[in-house]
Parts: structure tokens; C-alpha cells; sequence
């Protein structure tokens, strides 16, 4: 079960059993990704005529998974610790001579709380997506590309070895792909898609050249051999494949320096935004790191390399949701930052493993519910995004505003609420492990309790600022039901932390961590996490909620102005010392995302593209041209072979 | 000098004028003509190195590219005069509408 | 002077006699059948002689005596001509296969209402009016110039000595030149096409020749195991072979479109009738990879250390030229031939990550074993992409200009998503063909320490995937403008739609269940020197 | 080495360099197949007789006569301009050709293949002999396969040179009938037009033939001199003559005046074998 032990902890072996011996409900196993991907095919082959239905269809086959996987949570529940990984072969996927490549898929303790939060969210985003593509005559296609989102990303968490992960990892970037530039008509929104696609292939070239080193140096993709084979080999490998892998992470889950797609990823329908770009998909970098914790443990250089990438992100991400006044993308900056947090909980190793988890199970849960609660605001609003045209919606969206208000408490880790019990451990752990980091991520959560309480006082309260003929009102029920369950969830997620079960839980999977001694006792950690927050909720109460909002972004003199005119000497202070640094370093940050990372993608297509330009200039169409680079190349490979071999 | 090298450096030097020609003529008669001073060349080193080894093979080599030679002759001419009764000119450089 | 007569293998070089022998009937039947019946006759006997033949390499493959220790199965027949072993034998398999296919591209005849795509009277000069006579003719010589073709494709992989490599060539070539200018449509471009592709491939077969004559020199043979041997044991002279080495290569690297031979590719692709682009891209590559196989492995394989670096070179060109030139495409065609050049280097990646076979660990995946594993996926992608390119038209022939294929996903479905699927497999999405075999063939050049060009091969499919991406994008997402002609797909006869048919099958299933086919690969064995 | 090799060398290589310079097709077709005669010359030498004269006859005799062939059909006076279209093409061409040309030349400097073996045993059978022992056992497969490269290259030009008569071809009877009912429908005359005058000074296609009850027949003439309205009678012209004379200074006038008109209208005699009724 476990391979060896050094400093205390120890590095799991994942030993699962066939999916036959275990019986019960796990031989149906493969039906949770069957289901939708059924849905998925029905749905886009056939046609108009399911136009009537599809929609349902497409709910009631992420449901079946839901229900399916539920039952296969209860059954593992009942099964001894050590039992609790199976595996069930559905087909020889490449098998050929020592390559023994299966169809496998494995359900253990990890994945099944992947299985059900995109099962549960996914049922509940369908439900909602109803109601909110009511009007889109293509709903039935959104249906069918949600399914086939649904189908990938199940395959992602379930396969047994990276090659199947790699199936998934595609398959949601196709399904992304197709979601976001799901209205087509707007070029923005195809632009948005293709620039996700593009740089989530760079990531995939970290994830292509792990796999690819995988087979070389263990002779298999498999979890199963290459965890027990993982001590074997040298660290300088390990090391390498760890950096690959984290390279495939950071794009799948937007961490620098390839986070820029994510912003633009807005620009697809909001029930997407929560289902693949807040809750599911882009946590799937943090799954690849917690589920190849046998090769971090083996490269301590790749652990740091996460634990770095995470702690800019978390930053990067915050200050970018400090600046944003389009809602989504300021909830995107913050599902960023929180991604950071997961990461940075994962780069620490086995201390963390159960806190990224945890931390990503409870932020699927609020930031699926913010995000829905922007499209309901959206929603009533004829689909303006932007937070100056909003303002006292509170007395007329009273659902979407109470349920916006527990995700809001969550994510700030307001106490009791799952998101403090989630980033306070990860906070604390970090604090304890490396404290460099951990006091990045303090602030860090300093500056969330900021740009949330922006978000959330720019919205609903103060004065309403609404465009002519806006006339604001409540979403149907059919949408407002997902948004309830969700907010039950971002209250008491954080039950699952209850007698430190999360941790207990992942034991066999990402191994036992040994107690650390803590300095203080837990309570003073939460304490000044706490009290870091509430310093961010109240600046952001000065600066956002006493003021009035003009319905235009106010531009940099007549903000200080303004300011120094009419506001409080404390208000002046805050200006100088904190808002002002703040906001040329929030712009510093945005025109760097902006200008650089974006340039570097851009710029790299524009290469390619003036590359081609040129070069093609060499096809001129003279035959003779052509048998002058014939002959150009045959001295060439003459010259080379001669050279080579002096 | 009783050796091979005196007749595969002429060779050579038939080959390398005839690599010039296909690059720098324009009329696709003269163009093919230079290729086909290539093969002239090629069977000149094949029969000195047929005389070299003291086998028979090379002229053998040398047989069975005439006949090559021969076929490709055919096919190119009657390709060559398709175009030249399309486009009333022999030139190469005429023929270059695909490109890009 | 004694003259002992040879003694051919007739039960094991079955199927090339079959192919040429039905070449010949073709030729008769053209003479001597009356010109309403000579179409059905040539597509049948066609048809039946590539199906022979592909039962007969089957039958053959399954009695394969095994030699040299189990490593190789097969035997050297024609007197030394003709190598009939493993690889031999899954490499005819290929070219017929995607012979048949090519066979019923080129008989579809209700695109052009009633017609094929080669031009009634090639003779008659465009824009004429014996050209307007001709109007409801087809060339029925075609089908015997494509089973000489074959014929060459299959001699081509199996020569056994360099000799035997040159005629192949050019008896794959000829046909080929010829067809290359028969388009019924666009006749100027076609014709261009032939005479390019002619004066190009005439050039680079005269490098090939010059190779042969200075390894002769070399060697003194023309044998690929009698060279083997001699650069064993020779070391003089070394500079003769690698001069003859290299313009040896410049002609099989010409045939395959390799950087910075790649030039005439998509000027012939473009030129070309469709459906002999949708043939050759497919079996020119298949053959000219065998060739050039059979040649770096057996007949240079102890030389390994002096053609490595440079095929390095040409590979990583090849990928980044190809992936880059077809990101400022427009034409349809184009940007398939240049993916088709991208494909080329995907493929030399794999021929460079040859290893002896002390080094190689038990049951890993050869090179051999995942270039042609790598060349059945990418035949099926390939022919099926060209296959659908004939269908879509507007009122002109055939559009394959991009603003015509906006939005054709709406308004054909289910062409656009097979399209699609096509262009997926090529760029290597996971489930299709194409993923599996670019995973073959990176992991055996990973192996053999190759990972300069892994890293290129991987940033090069980048660049692919989007231009992939950017045409799935332009058929399922793009509106049209508003007044602007758009093409539509014209329905076809079974026989291309069996063909597009057949390709998303075997894409489909080489992506689901690659192990059979990896696994006859692999059973296929070594070359036999 | 014998002398001959160095006597044949200094004329192939001037020759083959002239392929490159000539301008006329014609002349590098001429230059080629000295260069061929050469090389045929020297595969005596090195004991190929069978090739020599298969270079003779296959090469020299066949393959030449077909270049020379389509040079004629494309034009034997047409002439390649010399200069370069393509920039940059004849230097990097140039370039690319030397360095070929020296990585060759050093390759071979540095053989040393020892001493020539020589086909003295391998001849002792006789040359033809020998290949044809060999062509028949060892290559006899490439033998075979050797056909279908000279059918794909028979129908090959069949295919694109030859033109199919897609309708049947007229015969005599046909166009006969084709010419009575033309006459029958349209009322076209059965019989050819009548040719223009003849006369002894005034031959020309513009004057109407004089019928036997003396009218010209109008439609002798063609149809475009008639529209452009030069049509002359034969009358008026005998009323030129005392002008002929005049031109000519001869006061008297006289028969002899008549030989000078004669050549004066020379010029439009060629005009005269011109068929009426393609003007018709």
C-alpha cells in the first residue's frame, strides 16, 4: 500500500482492485461516463428533431451520473480503507508487445469527490442552463456540447493512467473550446475560444512530453506502475517530469504565465463560466498535481516550482479582480487566485494534498453559485456585465442577492462558512511549512475580502445605477433552485472537514501526513486570517460603498480630485497609502496581462503568421525556383553528411 | 593514371552542368534535355565502375536506364507539347499560375 | 557461356504479378472493347486485381518462414530483386488498401453529372470546341495507369537492390505524372501541375540515379546486403559513400515532400484531379517510406550515426515549414498538402528513432514498427480529407477556396463533421488515428535520445492544431457574408461516400483499439537484409 | 588513360557547356547528341560495346531524333531570351552548381578504388553475352517490370497527344448527297463557283469572268471585294491600257505593252489559286 518512508511520511501506491471483485454497484462504473457522452451524441446526430426534448435529455443524463455516482460514494463509504480503489478494465486501448496501454478506469477516494462535485454541480448547472438558454434557439446544441464537457471531464478524473487523462484533458479543451465561442456571432467570442485553445495546447505540450517521458522511463502510463516504480528512478527525471506536468497544469488551470485565456473565457455563456471555467475544468491542473503526488514526492525542485507559479497566481489573480468592472471577469480573477490557493496547497506536499482538495470542492461550490448569481443578475439586467450600470439590486433579486451573499461570505472565509475552513487550513499550512508564502497568501486573502466586497456592495447596493429601459427582475425558479442548493453548499461545505474527514478520507491516496507542531494554536491562525480580511472588507467599504459610483470608470485625475475634495482625512490617508499603490499596481498587473502575456501569444500567432508570409514568398510558382532549392538542399544534405562525419 | 577517378570526374562535370541547365534554361525541351545529360552521366560512372569492379552489373545499371530514360523522354515530351499547344510557349516560366 | 535459368517465387511475388497483369488486360481492354463498356470493365478489373492482390499479400503475410534467428520473416525472391518479407508484406497490405480506395475515387461519377474527373479528350485544347465534343467522355486509361502506379508502390518498398529501387521509382512516377494532368476541370492548372511534377521529379531521379552509381562504386554492387556488408567492413572511401548516401536520399526525400524538397507538393496537390491527389498523398507516401526504410535500415543501418544528424535536420525542417506555410493558406488543397509536408517530418521523426535492436528494451515499440502504424492512420485521414474536398463544390467544379466553405457545417452537417474528424486525427486529438500514431512515433524517437526533435514535433503540431481548429472553426462557427458565393456538398455515388466512410471507420477505430493493428506491425518483424 | 578519353573529354565538356549558352533548342539538341556520340566512344573504351551501341541507336538515334522532333514542332527558330527573369536565379543557380560540381570532385579525389579490374574475365564470354546472361537471370524481374514503363509511356502519349474522331468521317458519297440537299434546301449551287477572269493582262481576283454570251459573272468575284466595291469589268479595263502605255513611254502603243502588264500584275496572280468559293 505504501512504498517507502522518509521524513516521517510516506508515498502511497496505488494497488486498486478489479471492478468485478468489488462488485455491488462498481461494475457499472463506466455508465458515469457513458451516460452523457450518450447524451452527447444523441443530442449533436440527431438534429432538429430532438429540439423538443434535448434540453431534458441532456439534464436527466448528468442526473443518472449524479445518482450513479452517489451510489458509488455510499458503496465506497461501506468498504475498508485499503479497498476503496477500483479499477475496471473496459478495453486494450494500445496494446503491443511490453506496451500494455488499457481503456482503465479508476475510482478511488480522489476521484470519487471529483465524480461528485462535477456530477453535482453539472446536474445543477443543466437545471439552471434551462431556464437561462430559454431564448437561444441553439439551446439543444449548448446541451449537447455541455454533456460532451460533462463525458470528458469524467473521463479526466477516472482514467488510471495518463494517457486516459490525457483523452479527458483534450476532450474538455475541445468541449471549452466549443462553449466559449458557443455565440459564435460575436467575434470577440470566437477569438476568446481560439485563444483558449491555443494556449491550452502549450500547457499540452508539458502534459505530451511527461507522457511521453513517462513511457520511456517506466515503460507504462499507468497510476499503478508508475507509483510503485516511482522511487526507482532519478530525481533529475522525476524532476523534469514534474515541471512538464506542472507546465500542462498551469494552463488547464490558468496559472501564470499562461493564465490569459482565462479572462477572455468569459465571453461564453455564463452557465459555462461556472461549470468548466470556476468549478470543474480549470481545477483540473490542481487533480493532475494531487493525483501525481508520487512524482512531486520524488522532486522536491517540482514542488517548489508549483509552490511558486501558485502564490503568483494567487496574487496576480486577486489584484486583477481588484480592477475589473465587467462581473464575470472579476469573478474569473478571482477563480484564478483561488486556483492559486489550491496550488500552492498541493506544492506542499503531503501536508496540503487534502486542503487543495478540500479547498476545491468548497470553491466549486460558492464560485458555481456567484457565477450563476452574476447570470441572474446578468439576466435581469438585458446581459450587461458591467458592475456601474448595477447598484441596489438587492430589494428586487432578493433570492440571487441572499444566495450571492453566502458565496460572497465563503470565499472571504467570513467563519463557519466552508471557504474559511478550506483557505484557512491552507493558509495555516503554509504559514507553518514555508512562511514566505504563507504571509502571500495572507495578504492574499486580505485583497479577496477586498475585490469580493467590491463586487458585492457594487451590485447590490448604494445607489442604482441602471442603463434606460433596464428594468430589473427576478430569474424564474427553475434557475433560482440551483442557485439555493448551491448557497446551502457554500455554507456548509465545510462539513467535510468535520473531524478532519477530508484528510482521512484522501489518506490512501495522497498518504498520511505526519502532525506538525504548530507554533500557535489553530485558532490564532484563524484569527489573523480573519482580521487580514476584514482590514480588505473595510477598504473596500470606504473606498466603494461610501462613495458614490460613477457609471463610467473615472478616470485617474478626476478620481484624485474627487478624493482629495470632498472625502474624509482618513479617507485621504487610504487614498494615498493604500488605493492609489493599489490601483497603479493593479494597473501595472492588468497592462502586463494585457500587454505582455497576451503580446507573447498573440505575438508568437503574429510570428507564425509573418513567418508563413515570407516563407510562402519562396513558392513563387517557377519550376525552376523549386529545382533551385532541390539543388540548394542537395548540397546541403551533402555538405551535413560530409561535415558530420569529418 | 590507369584509374577510375579521370572518368567519374568527367562525369561529375557532365552532372554538374547538367543540374546548371534544368536551373538556369527557360525552354522545357532544353530543361529536360539537361536531365537528360544528368542519366548521361550517371551510366558514364556506372560503366567505369562496371569496368572498375570487373563486373557486368554496372552495364547492366546503365541498359536499364536507357530504357527509363526512353519512357521519361515520352512522357515528358508529350507532357511538354500539351502545354506548349495550351499556352503557345515552351517556356517553364510561363507555366507558374500555382503558387503561394 | 552457361545460362541457368532463375527460378522465381511466384507464390510469394503473387501480388505484384497480379497488379501488373491486370495493368496490361486494362490496356487491352481499352484497345478492343467498345468505348460504353470499356468504364464499368477498366473500374471492375481494377477493383477485382487490387482485391486479389490484397488477399494474395494476406495469404503471403500468414506463410512468411520465419529467419534470421525469429527476428525477420520472408524472403528474397526475383533473383535478388524483390524482398518479400514482414514489413514487406504490411506495406503492400497499405497501398492496396488505399489502392481500392483511390480506385473508387477515381470511378465516382455523379459529381460531374454523369462523368469522371478526368478530362474527356486530353488532347483537345481548353476553352475548344472538339474539348466541348468531348464534353461526355472520360479517359478509361486512367485505371490501367493507376495499376501500374500500384505496381511501382509495391515494387518500391520491396526492392532488394538499388537497381530495382530507380525502375520502381519510375514506375510509380510515370503514371503518376501522366494523371497528374488529366483534370477535366481547371485544366491549365493540372496540366501545370504535370509539368512540374515531371521536370521536378525527372531532376531528383537523376540525383537518385548519380547515389546509386557512386554506391555501386563503393561497393561494388547494388545489393542492399551486399552495401550493408561493404559499409561493415569498409572504411575507404568513405566520403564516395557518403556523397552517394545523401543524393540517394534527396530522391526518396523528394518523393515523401520532405523540407527543402517539399517545393512541387502543393503545386501538384493543388493541380492535380482530386481524386489522384486523394491517391497519391496517400500511396506515394506509404511506398516512398518503405523505400526509404528499407534503404536507411538494411543497406545504410550499420552507417546509422552518419545519416542520423541530418535526418534531425530535415525532420525538424520539414515539421515547422509544413505547420507554418499552412497557417497562411486559403486554399483548401494547399493547406492539405502542406499538412501532408507537416506529416512528412511527424513521420522521418519516427524513421530516426531506429535503434539497434540490443538497445531496444523488450516489447518497446520499434521505429519501423510506428512509421507504419503512423502511415496507415494518416492514409485513412488523408484520403478521406481529399475524398470530401471533391464534394464540396459550387458552380464551378470543385471550391476550395476557405470563403467558400464558411459555415458548411450548417448547411451539411455531416460532411463538415467528418471533415472535421479528419483534420482532429491529423492534428493528433486523442481517440483518433492520428493521436495514436504520433504517440508511436515521438515515444520511439524519445527513446532512441531524439528529444530535440520531440520538442520540435510537439510545438510544430501546435501550430497545426490550429490551423485545424481554424478550419473546423471557418465550416462550423464562420457566417458567410451576405452576398458572397458559398459552396454546397453535392451527393455523391456510394463509391465516394464508401470511401469517406471507410476512412472515418478506420481513423475511429485506430483510435480506439490501435493494439491489433500495432500488434501486426510489430509481428511483421525486421527487414530482412 | 588512353588518349582517346582526354581527346573525347576536350570535346564533351565544351559541348556540354554550350547546352547551357545556346539559345536556340535546336543547337543544344545538336550539342547534346555530340556529347552522346562521345560518350559512346568512350563506353568502347571501357569494354561496353553493347552499350556503345545502344547509345548510338537508342540514345543518339532515337531518343535525340524525338527531341528534335517536338523542337520542330514547337519552332525550330524559336530562340530563349538570356535574360534572367527570376531574380537572383542564375547566380544562386551558379553558386549551388559549383559547390555541387566541388563536393563531387573532391569526392572522387579522394577514391582509390586501387587499380581498374578490368572486364577482360567478365567479357571473356562475350560482352552482349554476359548482360544478356545477366539481364535473364538476375534482373529478370526488372526485365519484366521494364514493360510497364514502356506501356504507361505509350499511352501515356496516346492519351495526351492523340485526338479521338468523335464523329464519323465524311466520304465522298456523303458529301455528295450533303451538297445536293444543300441545293435542294438553300439553293448553294450544285457545281463550284466559277473562277474570276483570266485575262491576259488583267488576271486578277477583282474581275468578274466573262460569260459565253459575254455578262460577267458577278459571283466569280468574292464576296468581300464586291461589298468593298472594288470589283472592276473587263470592259472598262480595256479602257487602262492607253494609260499602261503611257506609264510605260510607249507613244505608239502595240502589242508589246501586253508582257509589261503582264509582270505589273504579278503581284495578284498569287491570289488567283485562291478558291472563289471560299469567298463565297
Amino acid at each position: 500500500m505504501f512504498l517507502y518512508t522518509e521524513g516521517g511520511h510516506s508515498i502511497p501506491v496505488v494497488d486498486p482492485i478489479s471492478a468485478a471483485d468489488a462488485g455491488g454497484v462498481f461494475p457499472l462504473l463506466w455508465l458515469v461516463i457513458a451516460l452523457p457522452l450518450l447524451g452527447a451524441v444523441v443530442l449533436l446526430l440527431g438534429g432538429r428533431r430532438t429540439d423538443a426534448w434535448g434540453h431534458l435529455l441532456g439534464t436527466a443524463t448528468a442526473v443518472g451520473s449524479f445518482v450513479l455516482s452517489t451510489l458509488l460514494l455510499i458503496a465506497m463509504m461501506g468498504r475498508e480503507e485499503g479497498d476503496r480503489s477500483v479499477t475496471q478494465h473496459l478495453w486494450d486501448w494500445v496494446s503491443v508487445g511490453g506496451y500494455e496501454i488499457g481503456m482503465d478506469l479508476l475510482v478511488d477516494p480522489l476521484s470519487i469527490l471529483f465524480l461528485m462535485l462535477i456530477t453535482g454541480v453539472g446536474s445543477l448547472i443543466h437545471v439552471y442552463s434551462i431556464g437561462y438558454m430559454e431564448h437561444d434557439p441553439r439551446r439543444r446544441r449548448f446541451f449537447a456540447y455541455l454533456n460532451l464537457f460533462v463525458a470528458a471531464m469524467l473521463m479526466l478524473v477516472l482514467a488510471e493512467n495518463y494517457l486516459g487523462v490525457f483523452l479527458g484533458w483534450e476532450g474538455v479543451g475541445l468541449a471549452s473550446y466549443l462553449l466559449i465561442g458557443f455565440w459564435q456571432h460575436k467575434p470577440s467570442a470566437a477569438a476568446a475560444a481560439k485563444k483558449a485553445f491555443v494556449i491550452n495546447r502549450v500547457g499540452d505540450i508539458g502534459m505530451s512530453l511527461a507522457i511521453a517521458m513517462f513511457f520511456v522511463t517506466f515503460g507504462s502510463a499507468s497510476f499503478t506502475v508508475i507509483s510503485a516504480n516511482a522511487s526507482g528512478a532519478g530525481e533529475g527525471t522525476m524532476t523534469a517530469i514534474g515541471l512538464l506536468l506542472l507546465l500542462g497544469a498551469a494552463g488547464k488551470s490558468a496559472q501564470v504565465p499562461l493564465q490569459a485565456w482565462l479572462l477572455d473565457a468569459m465571453e461564453g455563456p455564463t452557465p459555462v463560466s461556472a461549470l468548466i471555467h470556476a468549478a470543474t475544468m480549470v481545477t483540473a491542473g490542481v487533480y493532475l498535481v494531487v493525483r501525481s503526488n508520487f512524482v512531486f514526492e520524488a522532486a522536491p525542485a517540482a514542488q517548489t516550482a508549483v509552490v511558486v507559479v501558485a502564490t503568483v497566481t494567487l496574487l496576480w489573480g486577486a489584484v486583477i479582480g481588484c480592477a475589473k468592472d465587467d462581473i464575470k471577469k472579476a469573478l474569473a480573477g478571482s477563480t484564478m487566485s483561488q486556483i492559486g490557493y489550491m496550488m500552492l496547497a498541493a506544492g506542499l506536499g503531503v501536508y496540503g494534498y487534502a486542503y487543495a482538495i478540500f479547498h476545491l470542492i468548497t470553491h466549486g461550490f460558492f464560485k458555481a453559485n456567484m457565477f450563476l448569481g452574476a447570470g441572474s443578475v446578468m439576466h435581469g439586467m438585458n446581459d450587461d456585465v458591467d458592475m456601474r450600470h448595477y447598484g441596489a439590486l438587492r430589494k428586487l433579486m432578493p433570492v440571487t442577492f441572499l444566495t450571492f451573499a453566502m458565496g460572497y461570505l465563503a470565499i472571504i472565509g467570513f467563519p463557519l462558512f466552508s471557504g474559511f475552513w478550506s483557505k484557512d487550513k491552507i493558509i495555516e499550512t503554509a504559514l507553518v511549512e514555508s512562511p514566505v508564502f504563507g504571509i502571500c497568501a495572507l495578504i492574499g486573502a486580505g485583497v479577496t475580502g477586498f475585490y469580493m466586497t467590491r463586487v458585492m456592495l457594487m451590485t447590490f447596493f448604494g445607489e442604482k445605477r441602471w442603463q434606460d429601459g433596464v428594468h430589473p427582475h427576478e430569474s424564474p425558479s427553475v434557475m433560482t433552485f440551483p442557485l439555493i442548493v448551491l448557497a446551502a453548499l457554500s455554507v456548509l461545505g465545510g462539513v467535510l472537514y468535520l473531524g478532519g474527514w477530508i484528510k482521512d478520507w484522501l489518506v490512501p491516496v495522497v498518504g498520511k501526513a505526519p502532525e506538525h507542531e504548530l507554533p500557535f494554536p489553530a485558532i490564532v491562525f484563524s484569527l489573523i486570517t480573519v482580521a487580514v480580511v476584514a482590514v480588505g472588507v473595510a477598504i473596500a467599504w470606504l473606498s466603494v460603498g461610501r462613495r458614490p459610483i460613477p457609471s463610467t470608470a473615472p478616470t485617474d485625475v478626476s478620481f484624485v480630485t474627487r478624493a482629495a475634495r470632498n472625502d474624509l482625512y482618513g479617507d485621504a490617508i487610504h487614498d494615498t497609502l493604500v488605493v492609489e499603490p493599489g490601483k497603479a499596481l493593479t494597473r501595472g498587473l492588468v497592462s502586463a496581462d494585457r500587454s505582455l502575456v497576451d503580446g507573447l501569444f498573440t505575438g508568437g500567432a503574429s510570428l507564425v503568421q509573418g513567418l508563413g508570409q515570407g516563407l510562402r514568398r519562396a513558392q513563387n510558382g517557377f519550376v525552376r525556383s523549386y529545382a533551385l532549392s532541390i539543388l540548394a538542399g542537395v548540397v546541403i544534405v551533402l555538405a551535413a553528411l560530409l561535415v558530420v562525419n569529418l | 593514371m590507369n584509374d577510375v577517378n579521370a572518368y567519374i570526374g568527367l562525369s561529375a562535370v557532365l552532372f554538374t552542368i547538367g543540374a546548371i541547365g534544368v536551373l538556369t534554361r527557360r525552354n522545357a525541351i532544353v530543361v529536360f534535355m539537361c536531365v537528360e545529360l544528368m542519366l548521361n552521366a550517371c551510366n558514364l560512372a556506372l560503366v567505369a565502375f562496371a569496368h572498375q569492379h570487373g563486373n557486368l552489373d554496372g552495364q547492366v545499371a546503365a541498359f536499364f536506364v536507357m530504357v527509363v530514360a526512353a519512357a521519361e523522354v515520352v512522357v515528358g515530351l508529350a507532357i511538354i507539347m500539351t502545354i506548349f499547344r495550351t499556352r503557345r510557349s515552351a517556356s517553364v516560366d510561363d507555366a507558374s499560375l500555382l503558387k503561394y | 557461356m552457361e545460362f541457368t535459368e532463375p527460378a522465381l517465387e511466384y507464390a510469394e511475388i503473387w501480388p505484384l504479378i497480379v497488379v501488373f497483369g491486370v495493368a496490361c488486360l486494362g490496356i487491352l481492354a481499352e484497345a478492343f472493347l467498345p468505348r460504353g463498356r470499356r468504364h464499368v470493365v477498366q473500374v471492375a478489373l481494377a477493383a477485382v486485381g487490387l482485391l486479389v492482390a490484397l488477399v494474395g499479400t494476406v495469404l503471403v503475410g500468414t506463410n512468411l518462414d520465419t529467419v534470421a534467428d525469429g527476428e525477420a520473416r520472408g524472403l528474397i525472391g526475383g533473383a535478388g530483386s524483390v524482398v518479400v518479407d514482414g514489413p514487406t508484406v504490411f506495406i503492400w497490405a497499405l497501398v492496396l488498401v488505399a489502392s481500392l480506395m483511390g480506385v473508387a475515387l477515381f470511378a465516382e461519377r455523379r459529381l460531374e453529372a454523369g462523368v469522371s474527373a478526368f478530362s474527356g479528350q486530353a488532347a483537345a485544347l481548353p476553352g475548344s470546341d472538339a474539348e466541348r465534343k468531348a464534353q461526355g467522355l472520360d479517359h478509361t486509361e486512367v485505371y490501367p495507369l493507376l495499376m501500374f502506379a500500384v505496381g511501382g508502390m509495391l515494387l518500391f518498398p520491396a526492392s532488394g537492390d538499388l537497381l530495382t529501387m530507380f525502375v520502381a521509382l519510375e514506375v510509380l512516377s510515370l503514371p503518376l505524372y501522366l494523371l497528374s494532368g488529366l483534370a477535366r476541370r481547371r485544366r491549365l492548372l493540372s496540366q501545370e501541375a504535370a509539368l512540374k511534377y515531371f521536370l521536378l521529379g525527372a531532376f531528383s531521379s537523376g540525383f537518385f540515379l548519380y547515389g546509386m552509381a557512386l554506391v555501386y562504386g563503393y561497393a561494388g554492387s547494388m545489393d542492399l546486403g551486399a552495401i550493408d556488408a561493404a559499409v561493415r567492413n569498409d572504411s575507404a572511401n568513405s566520403v564516395m559513400l557518403r556523397i552517394g548516401l545523401g543524393l540517394l536520399l534527396v530522391g526518396l526525400l523528394f518523393k515523401v515532400g520532405a523540407v527543402p524538397f517539399q517545393a512541387w507538393t502543393p503545386d501538384v496537390y493543388q493541380g492535380a484531379p482530386t481524386a489522384v491527389t486523394a491517391f497519391m498523398s496517400a500511396g506515394t507516401k506509404i511506398a516512398a517510406f518503405g523505400a526509404l526504410l528499407r534503404l536507411l535500415y538494411v543497406g545504410f543501418g550499420a552507417d546509422r550515426w552518419s545519416w542520423q544528424p541530418v535526418m534531425w535536420v530535415i525532420a525538424i525542417l520539414t515539421m515547422l515549414i509544413g505547420a507554418v506555410l499552412a497557417v497562411v493558406q486559403t486554399d483548401v488543397k494547399r493547406m492539405l498538402a502542406y499538412s501532408a509536408v507537416a506529416h512528412t517530418g511527424f513521420l522521418l521523426t519516427g524513421v530516426l528513432g531506429v535503434q539497434a535492436s540490443g538497445e531496444l528494451a523488450e516489447g518497446q515499440v520499434t521505429s519501423l514498427q510506428a512509421v507504419m502504424f503512423y502511415l496507415a492512420t494518416y492514409s485513412f485521414a488523408t484520403i478521406g480529407a481529399f475524398a470530401i474536398v471533391s464534394l464540396v463544390r459550387d458552380s464551378s467544379g470543385e471550391a476550395t477556396a476557405f470563403d467558400r466553405w464558411a459555415g458548411l457545417g450548417k448547411r451539411s452537417p455531416l460532411v463538415a463533421g467528418a471533415f472535421a474528424f479528419f483534420l482532429l486525427s491529423m492534428a493528433g486529438i486523442p481517440l483518433t488515428a492520428g493521436f495514436v500514431g504520433k504517440w508511436a512515433v515521438f515515444t520511439v524517437a524519445m527513446s532512441a535520445g531524439a528529444w530535440p526533435v520531440v520538442v520540435v514535433a510537439i510545438a510544430s503540431s501546435i501550430f497545426a492544431v490550429y490551423f485545424y481548429v481554424r478550419h473546423i472553426r471557418l465550416m462550423f462557427f464562420d457566417v458567410p457574408e451576405a452576398d458572397a458565393e458559398v459552396a454546397s456538398v453535392t451527393a455523391p455515388s456510394l463509391l465516394t461516400s464508401g470511401t469517406i466512410a471507410v476512412g472515418v471507420l478506420g481513423t475511429l477505430v485506430l483510435g480506439l483499439v490501435p493494439g491489433p493493428l500495432l500488434q501486426l506491425a510489430a509481428d511483421a518483424g525486421q527487414f530482412i537484409r | 588513360m588512353s588518349i582517346t578519353f582526354w581527346l573525347l573529354s576536350a570535346i564533351i565538356v565544351p559541348a556540354a557547356l554550350g547546352i547551357l549558352f545556346v539559345r536556340k533548342a535546336v543547337h543544344a539538341a545538336l550539342l547534346l547528341a555530340a556529347v552522346m556520340i562521345s560518350l559512346a566512344i568512350i563506353y568502347l573504351t571501357l569494354e561496353a560495346p553493347f552499350l556503345f551501341a545502344v547509345q548510338i541507336i537508342v540514345y543518339t538515334g532515337a531518343i535525340m531524333m524525338l527531341f528534335l522532333f517536338v523542337v520542330m514542332l514547337v519552332g525550330v527558330d524559336a530562340s530563349d531570351s538570356v535574360v534572367e527573369t527570376i531574380r537572383g536565379q542564375r547566380w544562386l543557380a551558379w553558386t549551388a552548381g559549383v559547390v555541387l560540381g566541388a563536393l563531387l570532385l573532391v569526392g572522387v579525389a579522394q577514391i582509390s578504388l586501387g587499380t581498374m579490374v578490368g572486364l577482360d574475365a567478365a567479357n571473356s564470354g562475350g560482352n552482349i553475352e554476359g548482360l544478356a546472361d545477366l539481364l535473364f537471370s538476375r534482373y529478370v524481374l526488372l526485365f519484366e517490370v521494364t514493360a510497364a514503363l514502356l506501356i504507361t509511356a505509350a499511352v501515356g502519349a496516346m492519351v495526351l497527344a492523340h485526338r479521338e474522331r468523335l464523329e464519323p468521317k465524311p466520304t465522298q458519297a456523303s458529301m455528295a448527297a450533303q451538297r445536293v440537299r444543300d441545293f435542294s434546301e438553300t439553293g448553294r449551287p450544285l457545281v463550284p463557283l466559277p473562277s474570276p477572269g483570266v485575262y491576259a493582262r488583267h488576271n486578277a481576283v477583282d474581275t468578274p469572268a466573262l460569260l459565253p454570251d459575254g455578262t460577267p459573272a458577278e459571283e466569280s468575284v468574292a464576296r468581300v471585294l464586291a461589298a468593298r466595291g472594288t470589283v472592276r469589268s473587263a470592259p472598262a479595263l480595256a479602257d487602262d491600257i492607253t494609260e499602261v502605255q503611257r506609264t510605260l513611254g510607249d507613244v505608239d502603243g502595240g502589242p508589246a505593252g501586253g508582257a509589261t502588264g503582264g509582270t505589273d500584275q504579278a503581284s495578284g496572280s498569287g491570289h488567283n489559286t485562291e478558291n472563289p468559293e471560299a469567298g463565297a
